[in-house]
């Protein structure tokens, strides 16, 4: 079980709703800010819930959802502008959807109809990724980038630009998140490590990956690392925006951990029962990162009921354009991925390609299918 | 006898594999509680303790860097690597070291490691979930790679894997974990290395393995009954290579054909195909065709149907034989 | 017209490369002030400064994955893995993202990455100094592989690699780096990826790349005393390939020998033999032969030289061949 | 330039031969011990200079000297007795003779006679590890296994285990020694990571690598770090000592920093002008762990010059018989190497072999060489 004590990490916010003060960090922001972000995460929570109904229907090949980590994301992802530049693991959708990746859009990788489709130089938010750890070391070399192209370090802190990276706490027992560490420390380069500690790595709790505290790995590799309560918007934010403001006055790297709770499944794959209790869900419920901010914002009186009803209305219609575009994605055919496997592709691809291309075309007129008693004879013959 | 799925009977084997040897261990990523993604290690951990079947940290090259030193050690470590797009992190381990402390102690250190990889598409996966990445492994000396398309074959292969004192990649096909078959858990098995000839036949050879192989049955079934008789042979080990069984089937029908899921360049079908050119160069009545998957990586679920060789790609090639 | 060795040539075309582009970065292991364990970047970190010739931490994945970051923010890294046995810790960041990223941004993100591997045996070197892993990366889809046997290629398809927005795998053939030959730095460079024929003749073609070219220059005009007319083929690119050139020439000669140092199963010879037999099943009159490094992992220096193939290995090859 | 603050590090000897105290570890051993290890480091330390001079000599392709290392090494080791078990790069030779390796067969591998030729189980020293950290998580797994088989934590001490691995600098900044860390903090593993920080990975200076003293890399991963003067042979082997206990008793994990200077080049293939100053090095000779160790075993009266003659001509004898020795290792045959690929191997490897020996028995008659003018026309060709 895995409820921290409070002063173990920055919190600005408490789950019932009162804001408390931290001696290093501040939320700045007024309340039309905070307001700002309450939508933003009850948004991204519809559209979750959305995406994970899709994925019931059949609709999704499978979805990752982000139940219970709204404010991690929302709070981190509205520390960043630009020339900032943002890359994802795959399970920050309330970051995409802030940096303004089309929600429907988003589905096809999950739909099976694209690899990740959005416009990683428009967004500012890279390509989302699959396999463990790798982009905190495509975030470092970015963030050397930055350095080399002036950004960093400037007089004018408009002028500059920093990189954040989102990983999870298993993520961190990868050797490439840690050569990551080792890379950003040696060149100081302008980057955030932004770990949201959700206690699991699919069935694993966080103790199998790191006996003490995460936010501790960074010290050891000579920059800081702080513990925020990772569903504490207000938290989150000042933590992330200190942390990205050192980067961008060219001080190096911070290690972000936000501690939270992966609410869902891992996956629409997982069955978490078969490795955490009910009482643990139950108590993080609790400390449902919205919820706070709701109580928070109407005790001060900055929403009231037409407010959130208007915001349900929101969410509903996201919704349903969720629903109707998922089912409305365009589907794609094989001969596009020919195209963007390499620019130039030599003869030997191309001819597969023009095999494949004559060979779908001769098919489209057969396509008798297996006579049924066949099975029985393959399974004998198996 | 009962009738297992494969994932039954691959969990079974290694069951049985655990309790013929106390040094036998397993570990992996959620392989414990979770009894791993597939759940071919359910209740392993429940059965066995932790101690045996050891819930990893999320690191591959650690996964298999301990999995040597607890070889070194003298036990005989299971490795799963949960999906075969992330055994790349471990590649340095596997190909740099694993498969080369017996040669490097010149004979006297033995590495039994098996590396359990469930590959291959066909699933409705995201990216990276559906690779089949065997010849990168197969190219690599010191390794023994091998792949079941059954569940007799999961059952025996992955205990006879286990015993073996070589490292051992084993590759699973895991979109026929859930197919059936009757196991029959008394009977000698055939030998590990060795291929199989699933269905006899005069006319053209199937030379395959893993998960084409139900695929390629049902295409020489089928075409079967446009007249031509076809012989596929089940590779099972990828290396070594038992040519001796898949060159006696060509020189007998005088025409072959691999089918693999994985890229065609340097594919198996590559290896098998240079060998045959050579070993049957009077026999060969056509060139030996391959049908694979193609030169780009493995595309989104939506067109992976189009991607991976089916029984209708397998009966054009067919057919491009006969013809020749 | 300046006579350079092959190092020199290396060094020249990083330089060119570096005055041509600002956005051209090298990185990699001891490449600063000591300019390369093989002094390939002698002098440019003096020269171009820190931030662009970038002494990286002692970790593979770290200088490609960082690679591939600044690749995404424009700038075109060329990257030094200090040995070929050194390049595996990096095997994820190359054959699964850095591959990939074209493809996975459905062509919208280009990666003009050049990972430059001294590569090959012949050297007295300990283990993990003498490998040939081109066949893994040809088998990726996504990545070209080049690889130069002269100083001309040296000079000149290092600068087209660099200024290719594919990543590319360039292997050096180390075991050469000191041989000398002319470079016209003026004249227009052969296409990057297109084989030459490097001696012409009609009975027979040897086929092969890199260290192995000047082995089969000589083994062809020792043949020619033999009366034997044999024709060199220096692929230079392995992936793609250039089959044309190869099957243009195997069509004229009718027997081909693929000649390289890497394990014969899998290797790039296994690729070139399957298409032959296809591409040219009626105009071979003899198998396709590979005359390559054994499958056994690369043996310690005192045997190396039974390990490697040699003129006399590849003359016997094209005897049994002609015999044929 | 590197030299260490005194109160940076663990010492108990200082460079002038003067022992001091310190409030955690102490050198309990006697004078005679430690007169034995000055006599392995001399010993060492002339076989090193010796292989030095074979390599010049061509009689060795290469040669790793541990010159400058030999208090980290032999301070180390004998911190271990049966059943620990050694882990070593590949610059241990110290390590290595200490274990009983013969130093002639040591040679076998860089003469290009044998991979790694020693019994590992006979001399509980595993094999040298050219692929740098990799034998982190060898070791690793290893302390594992010695859980396993009830070897740790036991009340009864001598009954207890433990391992202890090698490695540099540089191999910090791998990933898999990273995950070593990891593997071995979530399973308490008994081992004892032991880096000599020589300041250099080849030309690469340890700021490259890490901006904060490496030992401080520990605690991120929730395990103590120590450093200790590497050129004090009583500070190494008592602190070493320590750490191989707590793993022992069942603790987990020390990291142990020796700062010590690779005083030769990285190997004989290095030019060290090309990237550091002969001030430098001057100033790193005035800190020699041998002459310490003699100036204080003389001033104590434990050793005369005859002792130290003695040890001369010893050194000599050894130096004698490793020149002999070097020459007259036994050439290997390549099909040897067949055979200690794979066990059981199949008939593709079995027919390479056999076609091998077939060529080689008839390549024995031929032998003509190619024709003088060739070169010339193979020149042009090219
Ligand atoms: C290299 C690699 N190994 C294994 C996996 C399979 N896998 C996908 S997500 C996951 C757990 C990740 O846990 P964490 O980093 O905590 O992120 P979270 O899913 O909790 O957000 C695993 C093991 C993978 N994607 N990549
Ligand atoms: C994975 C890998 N990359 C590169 C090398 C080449 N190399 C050999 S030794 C060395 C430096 C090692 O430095 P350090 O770890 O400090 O050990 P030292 O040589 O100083 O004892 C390098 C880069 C290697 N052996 N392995
Ligand atoms: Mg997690
Ligand atoms: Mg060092």
């Amino acid at each position: 079980m895995s409820e921290p004590a409070v002063d173990d990490f920055v919190q600005l916010l408490t789950p019932d709703g009162e804001r408390v003060q931290h001696p290093e960090f501040d939320f700045a922001g007024s309340d039309d800010e905070i307001a700002g972000y309450l939508r933003e995460m009850v948004l991204a929570r519809r559209f979750d819930s959305e995406a994970t109904a899709l994925q019931r229907k059949g609709e999704l090949g499978l979805w990752p959802p982000a139940l219970g980590q709204e404010a991690a994301q929302v709070g981190s992802v509205n520390a960043t502008r630009l020339p900032d530049h943002v890359f994802p693991s795959y399970r920050e959708h309330a970051v995409a959807l802030h940096l303004g990746v089309d929600p429907v859009e988003m589905l096809g990788t999950f739909r099976g109809t694209a690899m990740v489709p959005w416009d990683t130089a428009a967004m500012g938010l890279h390509l989302y990724s699959f396999v463990i750890g790798t982009q905190t070391l495509h975030a470092t070399g970015y963030a050397m980038g930055l350095q080399r192209d002036g950004l960093v370090g400037n007089p004018e802190p408009a002028d500059n630009g920093a990189v954040i990276v989102y990983f999870g706490d298993g993520a961190t027992s990868q050797g490439d998140v840690n050569e990551a560490f080792i890379f950003a420390a040696s060149y100081t380069a302008p980057v955030v490590f932004f770990c949201q500690n959700n206690q699991y790595a699919i069935s694993e709790p966080i103790a199998l990956q790191s006996k003490i505290p995460l936010y501790r790995r960074a010290s050891g590799f000579g920059f800081p690392g702080v513990r925020v309560d990772g569903n504490d918007v207000l938290a989150v934010q000042a933590v992330t925006a200190s942390a990205m403001q050192r980067a961008r006055r060219g001080e190096g790297p911070t290690l972000v951990e936000a501690y939270t709770y992966r609410m869902g499944a891992h996956t629409t794959s997982d069955d978490p029962t078969k490795y955490r209790s009910r009482d643990e869900t139950d108590a993080w419920r609790a400390r449902d990162p919205i919820s706070r901010v709701q109580t928070y914002l109407l005790s001060a009186g900055a929403i009231d009921q037409a407010w959130l009803d208007a915001l349900d209305a929101e969410s509903e219609e996201l919704a349903v354009r969720v629903r109707e575009g998922c089912l409305a994605l365009r589907e794609p055919k094989l001969e596009e991925f020919f195209e963007h496997t390499v620019i130039d592709p030599g003869e030997v691809l191309l001819e597969q390609r023009d095999e494949y291309l004559e060979y779908e075309a001769g098919f489209a007129d057969e396509g008798e299918p297996v006579p049924s008693e066949t099975h029985e004879r393959v399974q004998e013959a198996l | 006898m009962p009738t297992m799925t494969l994932a039954k009977a691959l969990n079974a084997g290694l069951r049985r594999a655990l309790e013929a040897d106390p040094k036998v261990l397993l570990a992996g990523e959620d392989i414990g509680k979770l009894g791993g993604v597939f759940r071919i290690t359910e209740h392993l951990q429940r059965d066995f303790g932790p101690d045996r079947v050891i819930d990893s940290p999320l690191a591959e090259s650690g996964i298999l860097g301990t999995a040597i030193g607890l070889a070194l050690r003298g036990y005989r470590p299971v490795v799963e690597i949960q999906f075969d797009g992330f055994v790349y992190p471990a590649y340095d381990q596997i190909v740099s070291q694993l498969s080369r402390f017996y040669f490097r102690s010149h004979g006297r250190l033995k590495m039994p490691v098996v590396v359990r990889i469930p590959y291959g598409g066909g699933i409705g996966a995201i990216e990276h979930h559906s690779e089949s990445p065997e010849a990168y492994f197969a190219h690599t000396p010191g390794l023994k790679v091998v792949t079941c398309s059954n569940p007799v074959d999961g059952y025996w292969m992955m205990q006879q894997a286990i015993a073996s004192n070589n490292p051992i990649i084993f590759f699973e096909p895991k979109r026929r974990y859930h197919e059936k078959g009757e196991v029959d858990t008394e009977a000698e098995p055939m030998p590990l290395f060795q291929a199989r000839v699933v269905k006899p036949g005069d006319d053209l050879t199937l030379i395959t393995y893993g998960p084409m192989v139900r695929t390629c049955v049902e295409a020489a079934i089928a075409a079967g009954e446009e007249g031509h008789d076809i012989e596929v042979v089940d590779l099972r080990s990828l290396s070594p290579l038992d040519m001796a069984t898949v060159t006696e089937s060509v020189t007998k029908t005088g025409r072959a054909i691999v089918v693999h899921e994985a890229a065609m360049t340097l594919g198996m079908g590559a290896e098998i195909a240079a060998r045959l050119q050579q070993d049957c160069f009077y026999s060969l009545q056509a060139p030996v065709l391959r049908v694979t998957g193609y030169d780009i990586p493995y595309p989104p679920s939506r067109v992976e149907s189009s991607f991976l060789p089916d029984l209708d790609r397998v009966l054009d090639a067919v057919d491009r034989s006969m013809a020749f």
